[in-house]
């Protein structure tokens, strides 16, 4: 070969970036709509007691099956309890258990996920054991019997779906973070000499946080249907408490006459958990790990 | 030249479904102070599962691993970690290298923050001047994150976050496979500049024998887990002694349409790591094996000018 | 032979929607190949040699659009009637993708690969089939053939692999075969037992071929003809001997020296090309290799050069200021 | 295929042991005196601790746990304290019923989603496409006890076509039989449908981004026959996966549909044994359906291993 003659010569620096790459965050009037039904039911949920609306349990027995009116907005149940008043408070029960089990499960399952990830080995095969354990149990059944032994209350509604909840996050956990640990830049850490838990914090962690807050939310939506189905079952929040799923429960006695006694509530709990899926599905498209998102 | 890093009888064993898997059997040599070895052979030789096992991010099963009079296999966790500033590594991949939620100022200041160094203004001094150095605008590129560059630039950035603490030894894990041929030639440059600025030791591992030759004094060439041949680069490319070593000159295309290329120069492919044949691991693909290369294990020896090669038959000059 | 070639790319641009804006990938590139004649088309990743191999074959990602004309054999590839495409695919064209471990279907055996071709095309029945099959296997070099067909992909290596996807891509006897980058996946002993069996069964059958590489070192021994593509156009095309004797655009010339060579001593600085190619979502108004080049103008900056053959020697060149 | 059998049997041994330890526990671990529980608050002391000790409930808790373990290898689960019926004649009677409901369920789901995905994800991005993801999008937000209430309001109330609740033996009446099987089966199918046809959908366009499905259009293959035999095999991996591991929602939605149309299912016996606090049924088929879960999820991985060589050849 002859003399590179009109070759340029290493000019030995590279300083202009790539046009920033900012991902269209196409959050759409569903996403804004979700967001905003999501705070008027915990609007409502937090600030039930001051609102202008008759007491959730207060019986009017000369008003059962009423029809909307100026006192009663949505109308009076079988009992002759105001509707609109039980859907709030409903809405507290469901955004509790909703909210509280998840954490349980993104908090305990999140960290086994990442230590079985992080660790493999002998950890990571007892811990997938566990899980495995767990998910033998049809998710309703499970919480079924044990609701059943343990007692019917908000807390322990509340503990048992937020266990059967953990297998699903250590899943998404460990998954998530086998995937990022097959990626250089955790080895290139651990060549630095950074310490395990360092590595874990601060390489691993803010990798899998994301999506794990995007499956919690898909998770409240779980949970909330969870809960209305022991109640629908007569099995969860004791009576008189009102919550959704009960009243759906009540409401299909009388379907023939008062069908919206069943469906107002079935309505409420269908645009929560709508809401919570859309939120979650979208955080979750946003949050894709696409490596370099190029 | 006085070794900084001498390899002996390194042995890293896999288990892969119950059976046993030679990455590396027993492997032996030295990298001076100051030199370049090149390391190459074809994937699954175990040229990078040694580069690894040299940092001790994978576990050697046998042999040791000495850098600068320390053992490094038996070092305690602790005492290896504190170690690990003074030898460095660089990967294959820079995207996949750097964390994708952490800005390139953080990055490259990572390993100040793990070796101790609590002065944020030092470390941002630090940070500035070996980004210049490998040809970064700090200005610009700090608070950006890793996906905002180009696979060019994250090898840049990753060779500043190895060069940061000043290491002794860097280990180049294909360093230039990814990159196109325009940004490669920029990339093997800049490393060869750094290693005069720094002062560097470097085992740069690749299965380019043209790339290799570019940057090392002298080249190892895997096969299967085993050295077959090593010598400096000019000897080894003149006359190499191993018949792999001549396969692989022969079958890299030269760009120029007058050499013809040699016709049928390789046969058949190496065989699985999980099952080496007996004797010399190249014996099924060489041309010149026989009885005595099926029977027998060959040894490392040297045919002269600091050129090494384990062979039954050495090619002749 | 008469003289209207095989293949011929008339004004060929395809463009794809990014979330940064519109992908020029391929941009206006015009090519001919008689038949039985090879050509090398040469880039760097992203210089659009593989989204021109895919507008070729019709195989585009649905987003893609696609402009100009792909005339094969007389006929519009791109305005071809579904059906009639697809009985073109396999006698007439073929394809050998780059990476074998995915463009082989994992759940599906190679017997049942190799067959299904030729009963799509041939309408063997599956005794005649599996018997070709066989013979097809041993063509290409693949020891113990029979067997081999009721193995999967994945009990097999990388260089066995890439040689049964050429014994699919052979099966039907196609006038023109598109190797789409065919030994990049593979190890270097194994990509020149790759190479050398493509070039025999190449003339062997006397096929046209377009062999796609990022690597100058696999067209120069094997092709009758070389296409340079940088950033979306064909910006040098010469007879092989001729393009490396006498290259004549400066970015042929930085990437030919770019690349290690064997004969130079060690620790030589590469002549390295700075800077990068364009972003192809933001197309420069003159030469793409304006930014990079040593010779480059306020010419080069503003105008784009045509590829053109001045001295109508079969060696065209789009540059305003070539090399001499 | 056999060592791959026999790691998988190895691993459901412990897992089946750690089920039957787990399911024990809750029933024993959990506050509430069993004793009391049959005999009532008014019982003496006397008799409670009689009972205790006839029930071995006085005795060490893993001394109890492989007491009952032995029992239950011996196929006795207990009997009811109420009806003196046994687990196993109680779950037998009804478990017919229940796989009736669960097959009818799967099978009709699975022939809504499949075509509906191959639809989707060839058509991926068009008005189809957008139409039939965001339907099952929406749909997974209705849970089975709202489907069964809309088709009991629809087809029951007020177009009286079939019957809301209600379970005729199919010995006595086929027709009737099935008709009391169509809103229960189709209120789980209806539920089960996105689930499968997301999974599948989303699979498919992968797969078909595939290289090999470009060179299956490159070898000039029918399309019918790219999408059914190169895309669809490949790509149904992950939809027996989810059909297995849904088994546990299905498990959960017969359940609630059994107890909504009043099918004398295995959900029902559940049911009612909590609402009737009757401990040992309710052990006893949540040991049972705890098992057939694992067990059915065992043959899944065998299903995948037979459509998945490389999972069958041991490289995963």
């Amino acid at each position: 070969m002859a003399a590179p003659r009109g070759a340029v010569l290493d000019v030995g620096v590279d300083t202009s970036t790539v046009a920033p790459v900012r991902r269209q965050r196409r959050v759409g009037g569903l996403f804004v709509a979700s967001v905003i039904w999501i705070a008027l039911v915990a609007l409502g949920a937090i600030f039930a007691d001051l609102l202008p609306i008759p007491s959730p349990t207060d019986m009017d027995m000369l008003g059962k099956r009423a029809l909307p009116s100026a006192e009663h907005w949505l109308g009076n149940d079988v009992l002759g309890r105001d509707v609109f008043s039980r859907l709030i408070y409903g809405g507290r029960i469901s955004l509790t258990v909703g909210l509280l089990a998840p954490v349980l499960g993104v908090t305990i399952g999140g960290a086994l996920g990442l230590l079985a990830g992080y660790f493999r080995g002998r950890l990571e095969t007892f811990i997938t054991g566990g899980v495995d354990v767990l998910l033998a149990f049809p998710p309703l059944v499970f919480a079924l019997a044990v609701t059943a032994y343990l007692g019917q209350s908000i807390a322990n509604i509340t503990l048992v779906i937020g266990v059967l909840g953990i297998p699903a996050f250590t899943r998404v956990a460990r998954a998530v973070t086998l995937s990022l640990s097959e990626r250089e830049f955790v080895t290139a850490a651990r060549a630095l000499g950074a310490t395990h838990s360092r590595i874990i914090l601060r390489e691993l962690l803010p990798n899998v946080a994301l999506p794990l807050v995007a499956f919690f939310l898909l998770g409240v939506a779980v949970t909330i249907v969870v809960e209305g189905a022991l109640s629908f079952l007569g099995l969860g929040v004791p009576p008189p408490a009102p919550s959704w799923g009960s009243m759906i429960g009540e409401g299909r006695e009388s379907l023939d006459i008062a069908p919206w006694l069943a469906f107002l509530p079935a309505l409420f709990m269908f645009l929560t958990v709508l809401a919570f899926n859309v939120v979650g599905d979208t955080l979750r498209a946003l949050t894709d790990p696409r490596p370099g998102a190029l | 030249m006085n070794p900084l890093l001498s390899i002996d009888d390194l042995t890293v064993e896999y288990d892969v479904g119950g059976k046993t898997l030679s990455a590396v059997a027993g492997v032996s040599l030295t990298v001076g102070k100051g030199e370049t070895l090149g390391l190459v052979g074809e994937s699954g030789c175990g040229k990078s599962t040694l580069g690894r096992a040299v940092l001790q991010l994978r576990k050697p099963t046998g042999g040791t691993v000495t850098f600068d009079g320390t053992e490094l296999t038996t070092l305690g966790s602790e005492a290896m970690r504190l170690m690990r500033r003074r030898l460095q590594l660089i990967f294959q991949d820079p995207i996949a290298s750097l964390n994708p939620r952490r800005c390139i100022g953080d990055i490259i200041a990572e390993p100040l923050v793990i070796a101790g160094v609590a002065d944020k203004a030092e470390r941002d001094r630090r940070v500035r001047e070996v980004m210049v150095a490998v040809g970064l605008d700090p200005d610009n590129a700090l608070g950006r994150l890793p996906h905002e560059f180009s696979g060019g630039q994250c090898q840049r950035i990753c060779i500043a976050r190895a060069l940061i603490l000043e290491p002794e030894l860097v280990i180049c894990d294909e360093p230039v496979s990814a990159l196109d041929v325009s940004i490669r030639a920029q990339i093997l440059n800049l490393l060869e500049e750094m290693k005069r600025r720094y002062g560097l030791t470097l085992l740069f591992i690749a299965h380019d024998l043209a790339v290799v030759k570019a940057v090392s004094d002298r080249i190892a060439v895997m096969y299967l887990g085993k050295l077959a041949e090593i010598g400096p680069t000019e000897r080894l490319f003149a006359q190499p002694a191993h018949p792999y070593t001549a396969l692989l000159l022969e079958a890299i295309p030269v760009p120029d349409p007058t050499v013809r290329p040699a016709a049928n120069v390789a046969v058949g492919e190496p065989p699985s790591p999980l099952a080496p044949p007996s004797g010399c691991r190249f014996r099924t693909r060489c041309p010149r094996a026989d009885a005595k290369c099926a029977a027998e294990v060959p040894q490392l020896r040297e045919i002269g000018g600091g050129q090494f090669a384990a062979c039954h038959h050495p090619l002749s000059a | 032979m008469n003289d209207t070639p095989l293949l011929s790319i008339e004004g060929v641009s395809v463009s794809l929607p990014t979330p940064r804006g519109t992908l020029r990938a391929v941009d206006g590139v015009d090519l001919a190949l008689p038949a039985g004649r090879t050509l090398g088309v040469v880039g760097e990743s992203g210089c659009g040699k593989t989204m021109l191999s895919r507008a070729i074959l019709q195989l585009l990602p649905k987003r893609a659009a696609l402009r100009g004309r792909v005339m094969f054999d007389g006929r519009d590839l791109a305005a071809l009637p579904r059906e009639e495409l697809r009985r073109l695919r396999g006698p007439e064209l073929a394809v050998v993708f780059q990476d074998p471990m995915t463009s082989l279907n994992p759940v599906l055996t190679i017997g049942t690969q190799i067959v299904e071709t030729l009963q799509a095309h041939l309408g063997l029945d599956t005794a005649k089939a599996t018997q070709r099959a066989t013979e097809l296997l041993a063509e290409v070099g693949i020891p113990a053939p029979a067997q081999r067909l009721r193995q999967y992909p994945h009990q097999l290596s990388g260089g066995m692999r890439q040689r049964v996807a050429i014994a699919i891509a052979l099966s039907c006897e196609p006038r023109l075969l598109i190797a789409d980058e065919p030994t990049t996946a593979l190890d270097v002993t194994v990509q020149a037992q790759i190479l050398d069996l493509l070039a025999r069964e190449q003339q062997r059958r006397h096929m046209a071929m377009i062999l796609i590489t990022h690597d100058l070192g696999v067209v120069a021994g094997r092709t009758d003809e070389v296409a340079v593509m940088y950033a979306g156009r064909v910006v040098e095309r010469a007879p092989t001997p001729r393009l490396f004797k006498h290259m004549r655009m400066p970015y042929t010339e930085a990437l030919l020296a770019a690349i290690p060579k064997l004969d130079s001593a060690p620790h030589t600085p590469l002549p390295a090309i700075g800077g990068r190619p364009p972003d192809p979502t933001r197309p420069l108004p003159g030469c793409s290799f304006a930014p990079r080049c040593k010779y480059a103008d306020a010419v080069c900056e503003h105008t784009k050069p045509a590829l053109d053959d001045p001295e109508g020697a079969g060696a065209l060149f789009a540059c305003w200021h070539p090399l001499t | 295929m056999a060592r791959f059998i026999g790691r998988r049997l190895l691993y459901l041994l412990p897992v089946l042991l750690a089920v039957t330890l787990l399911t024990f526990l809750i029933a024993s671990l959990l506050p509430g005196d069993l004793a009391v529980t049959i005999l009532g608050d008014q019982a003496t002391p006397e008799k409670v601790a009689a009972l205790r000790a006839q029930m071995g409930l006085d005795l060490p808790l893993w001394q109890r746990y492989l007491l009952w373990l032995w029992d239950v290898l011996h196929g006795d689960l207990g009997r009811s304290f109420r009806t003196g019926e046994t687990v196993l004649s109680a779950v037998g009677d009804r478990l017919p019923i229940s796989l009736e409901l669960m097959v009818m369920a799967e099978v009709t789901a699975l022939l809504i989603a499949i075509p509906l995905a191959i639809l989707c994800a060839v058509r991926s991005g068009s008005a189809t496409d957008r139409f039939l993801t965001g339907l099952a999008f929406g749909k997974l937000s209705l849970p089975p006890f709202m489907v069964a209430i809309l088709l009991i309001y629809l087809f029951a109330v007020s177009l009286n076509l079939l019957p809301a609740t209600g379970w005729i033996p199919f010995a006595e009446d086929p027709i009737a039989n099935i008709r009391s099987f169509v809103l229960p089966a189709l209120t789980l199918a209806i539920a089960e449908w996105p689930v499968l046809m997301r999974v599948l959908r989303s699979d498919m366009i992968a797969t078909l981004q595939e290289d090999y499905i470009a060179m299956a259009k490159a070898k000039g293959l029918r399309p019918a026959r790219i999408l059914l035999v190169h895309a669809l095999k490949p790509s149904s991996l992950t939809l027996v996966t989810v059909t297995g591991i849904n088994i546990g929602r299905l498990i959960g939605g017969a359940l609630i549909v059994e107890t909504i149309f009043a099918l004398p299912g295995i959900g029902r016996l559940l049911v009612g044994a909590i609402y009737a606090r009757d401990f040992i049924i309710l052990q006893g088929v949540v040991l049972f359906v705890a098992v057939g879960f694992v067990v059915v999820n065992f043959i899944v991985d065998m299903l995948y291993a037979v459509l998945d060589p490389r999972i069958r050849h041991g490289r995963a």
